[in-house]
């Protein structure tokens, strides 16, 4: 057991906070929200400059080939800075099912991209009736005489507007809900037949409803066998949150941070009002949410690799119910404690607060992570060992 | 003792609600059951259709437009517009200001103001909040010093809610630099198309425009719009503070939240079982029921108690009603965010304001559910923030 | 609507509180809790001279005719008292189905002699297997020439071993947990077959567990018709919930003062504890829950004239809900706020947080009413008026 | 970085394991299993058999009877030990006053005490708290006054727990009347046969004898007896505190009784399901699992950051290991009430340890769920109370 980070993770730490303290303060970010993409493309190069864009992928594509702990250093640092830029559905989602799932050429063809800058990627997998099942894909693949046709609807697609390429999933088979039956396809986002409808979220970043109406694909357009599918999907995914997860407890530490010192320097009848009590207990318990926060986003960093996909989701499942309550108190309280101001929008903390919400929303929400992990027997057998 | 409306009781409900179903107009309902914003004029609409029928006002003095409604009827009369759903009157105008008018005001003041606030002719907005005080009311700065037959004021206030919106305000100013915190405060009523006066938004999280900073630069405001005695408007303030004790917990506004709730969440699939289906959501919306239908009886308790008490004495059940209200008012917002799930997460201010032309992200109501929810964090801040609130029951009820 | 008491209620709530405060001081409970029954005699025939025993049944069994406001009156009062009196066991629920299942002649036999003090009942009817549901019932009768024998195993049966008489219940016909087939007999607690293990409860209650074995009983032994029980063991369940949740009213009411007073008078740092503002705020959350609780104890005791069983029903269960949900955070918060003087027997405090512990498992859960409450629909209709 | 244990780590839990799997006698772990109370040879003998292994005191030096054994091993053989489960060494002895002794105490009194602390000889109990005083500690009262080779003690001890079967206290006393709270304390060692020493028990709401009063009517103590400098008392107290960094959240402890939880739900039906096989119950416990493994995380942070910290800073995670560990066991022992229901509300002392000798009312583990739910109500109250502990995080960690 050790909890050190290696030479090298602590200078990816250090460059990736140092990168975002300088370039990303609440105002910097207000000016990357007014790009046309919602995003900073000039970030994005900072990025790539720094090797974070090829960070989980193999050298020869041009990536570092880093794990779980350095996705979980990069995504901290993101989330303490509320960064826009599509790093998640990029390198994390997109790039990540192409190395998972793709063919040599494929991935030849789009993780070098993807780590030097110049591509950007959506996973459009979401439809408007699945809530949070993986498995409910009502989008349907056929087959055509030298491809594949694609109909279907995509709903809340992170980054999809902004995105050169879709790695789409459709169904060849089954019936909605089934495990069997998914393919996953890489569309180009301009081909014909591909809707687009961008807009801005909640929590100030960018998603797009995508209508596949007679998409046309090459079989060469598959990623990995088709129907087989969900098992990356489920991986990908379990990556995703736990890359939230870190997200998270970095934004969870800002939010703590900046709370602690506005009872510091607000003042109320003449005092501090981190001088009152009350204030003073439900910092401590914003600090006790955050600690128990970062455990977990540790524990679902771990299991990441953890060879059993049944157990992987078991843990993943049980950091995000820690994660979003935590998510959750923090940031309904630390607004709460900053008063009138908190619930500004010239303000930083209802930012986190409002990232915290949209977080409860991707992949699944706490009581769908909760029921799966009881499902599957928790955490603690039942019966000694 | 029985809880249950008498038949008079059960008669005058139907007639409110009645009236509210046919006199209510149908784009106003329409935009009050998707939770979407009202404009300026629907406020206005609603407000004089309410006066015309002669229940604007209906807790004020028949004289001046009221009614002689008991406690329960003004009771019944507030769940049911919460319910229906329709807009409460403009709460400055009628709970606030108005009152204080009443009570302190000249026969002229009234005459002059009364009227108009009842058919919403005047828009007032409440300039108390200042930077600095927040909570702490007392401690604010804005200054009025009279100069021949006007007070000239200089100074700033925060948080005025709608004031972008409003004709009047209704200001505590200090008049007496010298006296500490209470007692040098002056309580006036001051044109907001006065020269000198500024109104700047401060932009909430939920993305829209409910607050405003004022900015007072050498505003002229004539004396005979101070009310009462000049140095006692703390005490005009407090009288008013005490004057809302029901309504306070929202309590109809929530019931409406959650029955909207399990009708939308009816029509949310998880897997092949609607989500309100779930034993798990019926259990969470079941909790919150529990406790809102508690409240409702802790608040007719009080409604009902009130004629017992001297004035003066505070029932301890009514401190429940803006503390449990206001975490019931989230709770409720909380589970619509549930069943909205991602849906929620689209940012559509014009679906907001139903005044969109294409069709929203999501079902159509799904388009109010996280302004709602953000904005409702602010119940438990404004109005002297829960903290407070515990601060002030556990001196004056408790003794502690 | 009116919340106000009559006079003769005014009259009832000042005498019945009065002699709770006079005669039911801590250590005067002390001393009746070692008496042989576990109770006090002397003040069960108080509560017969005040006409407390007669109080619900009509006036020509002795009794006043009064109805659930009576009860609620006298119950919040005796739970101020922490009295440990078999009134529940006699009155509301033996008593109570006498009344209401009984013939004429079974009425007159029983009736006055609860209402003069002379005849002790209990409601043998919980078994070790059913946990909270009613119509879980193991324990046969099987008709016999002359009447019927009766079988099985009831536990848990409050102030079983100091009652004269049981009123058991036992199945005729059906499976385990049918709705019909439920027979109620009453059963002198002397009669042959009859086994008894009394022993006190952790809320210095007393309980027996009771073992019928080949107890022959006459015809005229069954109370209502049999088969048909269940019904009536819902209604008398009904206002024991109903008047459980006016005594949990009466002891919160007592453990928020005797908390309150304690903050005001023990000093530490030099100062009384009750100006350190995190645990004022918990005395207001405590004020708070005791509110909500005292709201829904009244709106269970308006509701058990609800002529819809299924509604009353619901009513019951929502108000049992909040009255354990307030009295758990009362218990533990109570305790919590004395500090080590809470957890002493010695002291007063910790006897509330036990009855409001032990009230838990009575009749149901707080997840089983909860579950019932939503299985039937909830409060709020989602269907508009 | 990695959670996981290393290959050397798994060895030696597994020795752990296997070592109280065999060296713990049946009776014992029988009792601990059904969450029976421990009498005081049965928890002589376990001290003794893991002392005769040489792991009575692991964290002491090795000179007295320690190991040299990582962070990680101390928190692996703490975690197995409660897990087994097995009784943990008397914590006055292994964890309080003996690290005091080896810190400050002279090599006289190191030779002295040392080896029958280990080995259990003597039974150390706590003086610290008195009436009054509470969580306040500083403004203890009972004084020592030295007259020649020998203190003079008079006053009251509260809350000392198992004075009754020990045989020696160590003592806050004051030995300077004049000085300010902290300082003028000194640290005795008593034996609690002393002539003029009486015990009190102190009943608890769980019907059993965990506390007592200690009074000190001119007790004579022998100079040697002090420990370290006269007046400096408080030093070393407050160097006890910090001492005891992990173990307190007993996360070990916690999960055994969720294990026995479900264990137990499952012999429950609900109807015609087990309990453990409803979503409602599941879904509770897994919920606390969760917040069980995080802390479980949380401590071996805190272990493993130990070593790279300064011994004068706390480690901001340490700070959530009492709060939240208290409150994980609290939560534990709920759900076990909740299994048990109406079954627990039989009060059963003999069945509580073990000694009846009729058949217990209700299954045999019962009898030891709502005294275990009572007592551990204490957790968050003793030891420095959950709500000091939120100031004192406050204070030191926060800055505020």
């Amino acid at each position: 057991m050790d909890f050190d980070f290696s030479a090298e993770q602590r200078m990816l730490k250090e460059s990736v906070e140092r990168l975002i303290a300088e370039r990303y303060d609440f105002d910097q970010r207000k000016q990357y929200m007014r790009e046309p993409a919602g995003f900073s493309r000039a970030m994005w190069a900072q990025y790539a400059e720094l090797g974070l864009l090829g960070l989980p992928f193999a050298e020869k594509y041009g990536g570092s080939g880093g794990g779980g702990i350095e996705a979980m250093i990069v995504m901290e640092a993101f989330g303490r800075g509320l960064t826009l830029e599509p790093y998640l559905a990029t390198v994390v989602l997109g790039g990540g099912l192409v190395a998972l799932a793709g063919s040599e050429a494929q991935r030849a063809a789009i993780l070098p991209r993807i780590a030097d800058g110049s591509l950007l990627l959506a996973f459009a997998h979401g439809e408007p009736q699945a809530r949070y099942d993986l498995a409910d894909v009502a989008t349907t693949a056929r087959r055509d005489a030298d491809g594949w046709i694609i109909e279907g609807s995509k709903s809340f697609v992170a980054h999809g507007d902004s995105a050169d390429k879709l790695i789409v999933s459709a169904r060849i088979d089954g019936q909605r809900r089934d495990a069997r039956g998914i393919a996953l396809f890489i569309v180009d986002a301009a081909a014909e037949g591909v809707q687009r409808r961008g807009y801005p979220t909640q929590d100030g970043l960018r998603a797009a409803e995508i209508r596949l109406s007679n998409v046309k694909l090459r079989s060469s357009d598959a990623l990995g066998e088709p129907g087989k599918a969900l098992p990356s999907i489920q991986q990908v995914s379990d990556r995703a949150l736990a890359a939230i997860a870190a997200e998270a407890v970095g934004a969870m530490t800002a939010a703590h941070e900046i709370t602690v010192e506005y009872l510091k320097t607000r003042k109320q009848f003449g005092v501090a009002i981190g001088t009152f009590q009350a204030l003073q207990h439900r910092a401590v318990d914003i600090l006790v949410n955050l600690e128990q926060a970062r455990s977990m986003a540790l524990y679902a960093t771990m299991m990441l690799d953890e060879a059993d996909p049944a157990e992987r989701a078991k843990a993943i499942s049980a950091a995000t119910v820690q994660i979003r309550r935590s998510g959750k108190f923090i940031g309904q309280q630390a607004v709460q404690l900053h008063g009138g101001i908190g619930m500004t929008l010239e303000y930083k903390i209802g930012h986190y607060f409002k990232r915290f919400t949209a977080m409860e929303s991707t992949l699944g929400d706490t009581d769908h992570h909760l029921a799966a992990l009881a499902r599957a027997g928790g955490l603690i057998a039942a019966n000694a060992s | 003792m029985d809880l249950r409306f008498t038949p008079e009781e059960l008669a005058f409900r139907d007639e409110v609600r009645a009236f509210f179903r046919e006199a209510q107009p149908a784009s106003i309902r329409r935009k009050m059951e998707l939770g979407q914003r009202l404009s300026r004029d629907d406020i206005v609409t609603w407000q004089r259709i309410l006066n015309a029928r002669g229940w604007a006002v209906p807790h004020w003095p028949l004289e001046w437009g009221g009614t002689d409604w008991s406690p329960v009827q003004n009771y019944i009369f507030k769940e049911e517009m919460q319910l229906a759903p329709a807009p409460d009157p403009l709460g400055f105008n009628v709970s606030m200001v108005g009152p204080v008018i009443i009570a302190f005001g000249t026969e002229a003041q009234k005459r002059r103001f009364l009227p108009k606030l009842a058919n919403l002719d005047y828009w007032f907005c409440q300039g108390f909040s200042e930077p600095g005080a927040g909570s702490d009311l007392a401690s604010l700065r804005t200054s009025a010093r009279l100069d021949g037959d006007h007070y000239v004021v200089n100074g700033q206030k925060i948080w005025t809610s709608r004031a972008h919106l409003a004709d009047w305000m209704f200001c505590l100013v200090r008049t007496d630099a010298g006296a500490k915190l209470q007692r040098g405060i002056s309580y006036l009523l001051i044109d907001m198309k006065t020269a000198g006066l500024t109104v700047r938004p401060i932009p909430t999280i939920d993305g829209e425009h409910h607050f405003n900073e004022v900015f007072f630069d050498d505003v002229r405001v004539p004396a005979e719009n101070l009310i009462g005695e000049e140095n006692k408007g703390w005490t005009y303030a407090k009288y008013l503070l005490g004057n809302e004790r029901t309504g306070i917990a929202r309590v109809g506004a929530s019931k409406y939240r959650i029955q909207r709730a399990k009708q939308l969440a009816a029509t949310v699939m998880v897997g092949d079982r609607a989500l309100a289906d779930t034993e798990r959501f019926r259990e969470k919306v079941a909790a919150i029921e529990v406790e809102l239908k508690a409240l409702e009886i802790t608040q007719m308790r009080v409604v009902s108690n009130a004629r017992n008490l001297p004035p003066a004495v505070q029932d301890p059940a009514s401190s429940v009603l803006k503390i449990k209200g206001t975490e019931l008012q989230q709770a409720a917002t909380e589970i619509l965010m549930e069943v909205a799930g991602a849906h929620a997460m689209a940012l559509q201010s014009e679906h907001l304001w139903g005044t969109a032309s294409d069709a929203p992200v999501g079902p159509e109501w799904s388009a109010t559910v996280a302004p709602d929810y953000f904005y409702t964090r602010a119940a438990s801040i404004y109005g002297g923030s829960n903290e407070i609130q515990r601060n002030v029951v556990a001196k004056r009820i408790l003794g502690l």
